[in-house]
């Protein structure tokens, strides 16, 4: 049983010119000690997947068409919101985009992180070595501590009382990765961890996601628009394209002999050592309309290799391990 | 290829539309205000005793309770209280929009040169305003009626004048905001004057608020005018106006309530109007209170 | 922080400088003949000569203006030209009326809008924040000085359960004075018949006062609760796994009061200057009725000197909005 | 054909509740020389100073101390008029493409705007303005279909190729590409790069391409320099910053880019 098995999920999102489809039948699975990049462009669904997988996507305007999320085998999907509520910071942690938007300025970073230690510890009183009461508060600092301490925080004691801006960009990051593991989550999910980040901040946050990993025994969820990250930190990539999981696999497999024409066209788009000014190939077209997609792949009217078959109905995931979601697949150009 | 233009334009304001009719609130606003300013155009011609509105007195009907005759019932001179009520709602509504187009007028231009040329000129006419703002408003308006006298226009420039900061506030605190905007460094960039950045590039962007403020406003300017009649200092009778009947017939209380309740339910009537069909454009055309 | 409040108050002085100019300029350049007025309609114009000479009012202008100003240095506010008295005195018996009324009409403003607005953005376009929305609208539409006659009809007239109007029967006798507030002035004496008194009296006008200011505070807590609802560090919260009460009540409260603090303050300015029409309704003996008087009859000195203890006012409960928000909000950097 | 002299801007601190803050000083010393022709690529991190250094010679701001000098003009003894006119030879383009576009404006008064301020030393009718805002579109990739919309209904790519279009719309010189791509997503900024780099080498044009992206640079850049904490740290050709990083801060920043590698 994996630890998050996602099956056919359809998700539509509700706006002021109709419906759109913007996830279209996702499937995925992480186990633990697994790094999966979630990747594409603005708007694929990637972000939506991830929410999905805790439940945060506002119902309305979001609806759930179809499909299960299982969570060490429950379906979240069918689960009251209370059962999912109590999986959140315990079996889920998550991190986001932006460090600086993402930590309640109001309050000393103390606050937040024994909150949240004590919250997940009424669930699972083990976080605390079952200290109660007065005892728990104080249990619940020394973790907070320890915790900023093993995430990279220098003379973490002294600066549990500082408040959010009085942090760094990169320091803050690490104090919401301590937050969210604060609780010794399952599943850790990253949506854009680095991308409000200096390269070289980022470079030291990935190394400490995957640091923690091993430590935690949890599988990761990477969300990413940046292929470098997922080459440099994942085990796993899924290719996203309009709400559709086009390609995934091994991340090696899949990024070095690239099936999909998309996850190709993306590659090919990465200015990389070597390559001369004017050789990158960008992608021509728009992507779909999700309000009313096309029928068959949506891929199809930007796809070199398109054919009336891929014009007609949604090609099915193939192959194992790297598995890729196309008619015609193939590692060069037509 | 101009349709592109008024389809893109026709788009934008048909969801404006479509957001403000789904609101039945500032739907019932809209229609409020419609028919007070029906009223304020019609309201003298179609008041049921013309001649009470000019003046008349009809002491043999004193303080009649309402009836069919009189629905809001006739005041301590025999006066017909609707017919006042319809009359009265001209004088407030003129008032009103008297108040509120010269408080913008005057507080865009003083907000427009304050944000856009700062330094010194911004720090004068900003503390000039701040002494508005902390001056309180009512008096400072009950001060220079009185100094004025008694009558329509001095009450509205008396009020104008404490209104204008609101909207010098406004339009420099938007002012500044849109110089920050990057299309505004872009203009500079390419040598745009500074009367083109303004007029072109910044003034068409803070319209909006503007707008929100100015129908928000409408109801409070009355509630001014009334307030400043309550008190005695501003139209004087035989002039219906509604804070002016009330002040009259409040020593009438509680026997015959009728002359003072109907006046006050015109004066709620017309504001909250005017507050709602706010409120509505402001969910519609503010898109920092769209949520 | 103390040199904040220290430059903070240094600024009230040219606010307080230009109020008394501008009041001057309104006094004098307007029309309007206050002497004639005071002196009484069949004075001839020697005795109006006389009573302007008495006031130092047949010099020029600028040289009134100075003689007010330095009389200020010391503490003089000028003479009322109708009742010779000096103004400082008046002020100072008629500002704790005013300040009772409206600190306890601030109080329930603040205690009710603000769980109002919570609640109301909680339940964010659901049949509660529709109800208080539709009540607010009404309650910020309703002129303060028709609501206060319809209380007095209702529960004055009607229903004989309220006074209609003062702040303490002529006939008892009030408690001893300490603070100038009747309510706590009862409650120092340890009389519980003058503090009930009291209250009853303030009741009314503190209902008619508080009632939009209530309904703008409880505006804007729900807009900036909902725009606080919205923050990525509440999803944040929510991800791992806070409880929404928590949430709402401590991590969101905190960040939306303290923007609707400002509000607060200016209100308060606002409801300094607003008492006169409910005071003007309820007989309430505070500023607002004496600058009414005063304006009325034309007497300048105490309509500027209420104008400058309420600016003093204004801007001094501003300064403390302004430190309280400081405090709040550890971001904020004061310029 | 720019030449940025030994130029230093401090930002005056500021009085505080609770202390003052000390100034900060945003550019250092800064001197950089770029030819005409070529595509010059500054790199650097948040609060680099790259910013700073963009406003300062766009004269949106005035540096400190140190020179700017553009063909041999320095910017700080050229009047308002002067300036001006100097502005329709330098021109930039700004990260956001959504922020950058006046939203109530048409794509047609956007890129003519320029050839209207300019009007006098273009002399361009009004005709003829429409006529060149066309080939502008054309120029970039768009059609002349496009010319009576609206910006929010372009896309991120479209309306970074608009902001190009009016960039040129004066024949500039010399363009700043202030971090143009990093709001695309990867497949559109390939897009956009190619354009640039088609467009120099049409036009003769020169660029100065700021970016914190090390490998968008490394694609468009003949020499590169690396400014941290407003000093430059790093300057030489391209191949030569990458293959050979001088300073520790290059090493860092060219181990730490996240590429598609495996090795």
């Amino acid at each position: 049983m994996a630890l998050l098995e996602i099956r056919d999920l359809h998700l539509a999102m509700r706006s002021f010119d109709g419906e759109a489809h913007v996830l279209n039948g996702i499937d995925l699975a992480v186990e633990r000690r697994e790094v999966w990049g979630l990747v594409g462009d603005t708007g694929c669904g990637k972000s939506l997947t991830g929410l999905s997988v805790s439940r945060l996507v506002p119902t309305p305007p979001g609806r759930f068409l179809a499909g299960e999320i299982r969570f060490e085998g429950r379906d979240l999907l069918a689960c009251p919101e209370a059962e999912v509520a109590e999986l959140r910071g315990t079996g889920i942690g998550m991190i986001f985009q932006d460090p600086t938007t993402n930590l309640n300025p109001a309050f000393s970073i103390r606050t937040q992180l024994v909150d949240v230690a004590l919250s997940a510890a009424r669930r699972d009183p083990a976080i605390l070595e079952g200290a109660r009461g007065r005892a728990a508060q104080a249990a619940a600092e020394r973790l907070a501590a320890a915790m900023l301490d093993r995430v990279g925080i220098p003379d973490a004691a002294a600066r549990l009382g500082d408040y959010p801006h009085e942090f760094s960009g990169g320091m803050r990051q690490r104090v919401l990765i301590a937050m969210a593991l604060i609780g010794r989550p399952d599943l850790l999910i990253a949506d854009e961890p680095t991308t409000a980040l200096d390269v070289s901040v980022q470079a030291q946050i990935l190394r400490l996601i995957r640091a923690m990993v091993e430590e935690f025994d949890m599988g990761v969820l990477l969300i990413t628009h940046n292929l470098g990250v997922v080459a440099q930190s994942c085990t796993h990539v899924a290719v996203m394209y309009a709400g559709n999981i086009v390609e995934s696999g091994p991340v090696r497999a899949v990024l070095t002999t690239p099936l999909h024409p998309y996850t190709r066209a993306l590659l090919q788009a990465i200015p990389t050592r070597g390559v001369v000014r004017g050789a990158l190939r960008g992608l021509a077209g728009a992507v779909p309309n999700l309000i009313a997609p096309p029928p068959g792949c949506r891929f199809a009217p930007r796809c070199p290799r398109a054919t009336d078959a891929c014009r007609a109905a949604v090609p099915p995931p193939r192959g194992e391990g790297h598995r890729v979601a196309c008619l015609h697949p193939g590692d060069r150009d037509a | 290829m101009t349709h592109a233009v008024a389809s893109a334009r026709g788009q934008a304001l048909r969801r404006g539309w479509f957001r403000f009719r789904q609101s039945g609130l500032s739907m019932l606003g809209a229609a409020l205000v419609v028919a007070v300013l029906a009223i304020a155009i019609v309201g003298p011609w179609i008041a049921p005793f013309p001649g009470h509105v000019a003046g008349g007195v009809d002491t043999a009907n004193r303080f009649l309770a309402p009836s069919l005759a009189h629905p809001f019932g006739t005041n301590e001179l025999g006066q017909d209280v609707l017919s006042l009520v319809l009359a009265g709602t001209r004088i407030s509504v003129l008032a009103g929009l008297g108040v509120v187009v010269l408080g913008t007028l005057f507080g865009t231009l003083v907000g427009a040169v304050a944000g856009f040329a700062g330094g010194w000129t911004d720090e004068v006419l900003m503390r000039l305003s701040d002494l508005k703002l902390t001056i309180p408003g009512l008096i400072l308006a009950m001060a220079v009626a009185a100094a004025l006298g008694a009558g329509l226009l001095n009450m509205v420039i008396a009020i104008a004048l404490s209104w204008w900061p609101g909207y010098a506030r406004l339009v420099r605190g938007e002012v500044l905001a849109r110089k920050e905007e990057v299309y505004v460094a872009a203009a500079r960039a390419i040598g745009a004057s500074p009367a083109r950045i303004l007029f072109r590039h910044v003034l068409p962007n803070i319209v909006s608020p503007v707008v929100v403020k100015m129908s928000l406003d409408m109801g409070f300017a009355i509630l001014t005018v009334a307030s400043l009649g309550f008190i005695g200092i501003g139209v004087r009778p035989p002039t219906p106006e509604w804070g002016t009947l009330l002040s009259v017939s409040r020593s009438y209380m509680p026997d015959f309530w009728w002359t003072a309740v109907f006046p006050g339910l015109a004066m709620f009537v017309a504001i909250f109007g005017f507050n709602l069909l706010g409120d509505g454009l402001r969910d519609v055309l503010d898109p920092r209170a769209r949520r | 922080m103390l040199r904040f409040v220290l430059r903070r108050l240094v600024l009230v002085l040219p606010v307080l400088l230009g109020m008394t100019v501008m009041m001057f300029i309104i006094a004098r350049l307007l029309p309007g003949d206050p002497v004639a007025l005071a002196a009484g309609p069949n004075a001839t114009a020697a005795e109006i000569a006389a009573y302007a000479a008495e006031f130092g009012l047949d010099q020029p202008v600028t040289v009134q203006y100075w003689r007010y100003l330095s009389g200020l240095l010391g503490g003089d506010f000028g003479v009322s030209i109708f009742s010779r008295r000096p103004v400082l005195d008046d002020l100072l018996t008629y500002l704790p009326a005013t300040l009772e009324l409206v600190l306890a009409a601030m109080f329930l403003a603040v205690v009710l809008g603000i769980p109002a607005g919570l609640a109301a953005a909680v339940w964010r376009n659901r049949w509660p924040d529709y109800l208080g929305r539709v009540a607010a609208l009404a309650a910020i539409s309703m002129p303060r000085f028709f609501l206060g006659l319809l209380l007095q009809l209702g529960f004055a007239m009607w229903l004989l359960w309220l006074p209609l109007g003062g702040r303490f029967p002529i006939i008892l006798e009030p408690p001893p004075l300490v603070t100038g507030f009747l309510t706590l002035d009862a409650l120092i004496a340890g009389d519980g018949t003058a503090f009930a008194t009291a209250c009853r009296h303030l009741a009314m006008p503190a209902i008619a006062m508080c009632l939009s200011p209530l309904a703008t505070i409880m505006r804007m807590m729900r807009a900036s609760t909902i725009e606080v609802l919205q923050q990525d560090y509440v999803m944040t919260a929510r991800a791992l796994g806070l409880p929404a009460r928590q949430i709402v009540f401590k991590y969101v409260a905190k960040n939306a009061v303290s923007a609707t603090l400002t509000v607060i303050g200016l209100y308060f300015g606002w409801l300094l200057g607003g008492t006169v029409l409910v005071e003007t309704v309820f007989d309430w003996p505070g500023l607002g009725l004496y600058a009414t008087q005063a304006i009325v009859s034309q007497d300048f000195m105490p309509v500027i000197g209420v104008a400058m203890v309420i600016g003093l006012l204004f801007v001094l409960v501003n300064l403390v909005v302004d430190l309280l928000y400081g405090v709040i909000n550890p971001k904020v950097r004061y310029s | 054909m720019l030449e940025i002299e030994n130029v230093t801007k401090v930002y005056p601190g500021r009085q505080g509740m609770f202390g003052a803050s000390p100034p900060v000083t945003a550019l250092s010393g800064v001197s950089l020389a770029i030819a005409a022709g070529e595509s010059f690529g500054l790199v650097g991190e948040s609060g680099s100073g790259k910013t700073t250094l963009t406003r300062c010679i766009l004269r949106l701001e005035a540096p400190t101390s140190g020179h700017i000098r553009f063909d041999g003009e320095d910017f700080a003894r050229l009047t308002p008029v002067a300036l001006r006119a100097m502005r329709a030879r330098i021109q930039i383009v700004f990260q956001d493409p959504f922020a950058s576009l006046n939203p109530r404006m048409s794509v047609h008064d956007i890129v003519t705007e320029p050839m209207v301020i300019h009007r006098a030393t273009l002399g361009l009718g009004a005709r003829q303005r429409s006529a060149r805002a066309a080939e502008l579109l054309d120029l970039v990739g768009l059609g002349p279909q496009h010319l009576h919309r609206h910006p929010h209904e372009f896309s991120g790519g479209q309306r970074q190729r608009i902001c190009i279009a009016r960039a040129l719309a004066c024949q500039p010189a010399m363009v700043l590409l202030d971090e143009p791509t990093s709001a695309l997503d990867v497949s559109v900024q390939a897009q956009v790069l190619n354009l640039l780099a088609d467009l120099q080498a049409r036009l003769g044009l020169t660029y100065l391409f700021i970016s914190h992206d090390l490998g968008v640079i490394r694609y468009v850049c003949d020499r590169t320099a690396l400014i941290w904490r407003g000093q430059i740290v790093e300057e030489g050709t391209t191949e030569r910053v990458f293959d050979a990083p001088a300073s520790d801060y290059a090493r860092m920043l060219i181990a730490a880019m996240p590429e598609v590698r495996f090795d």
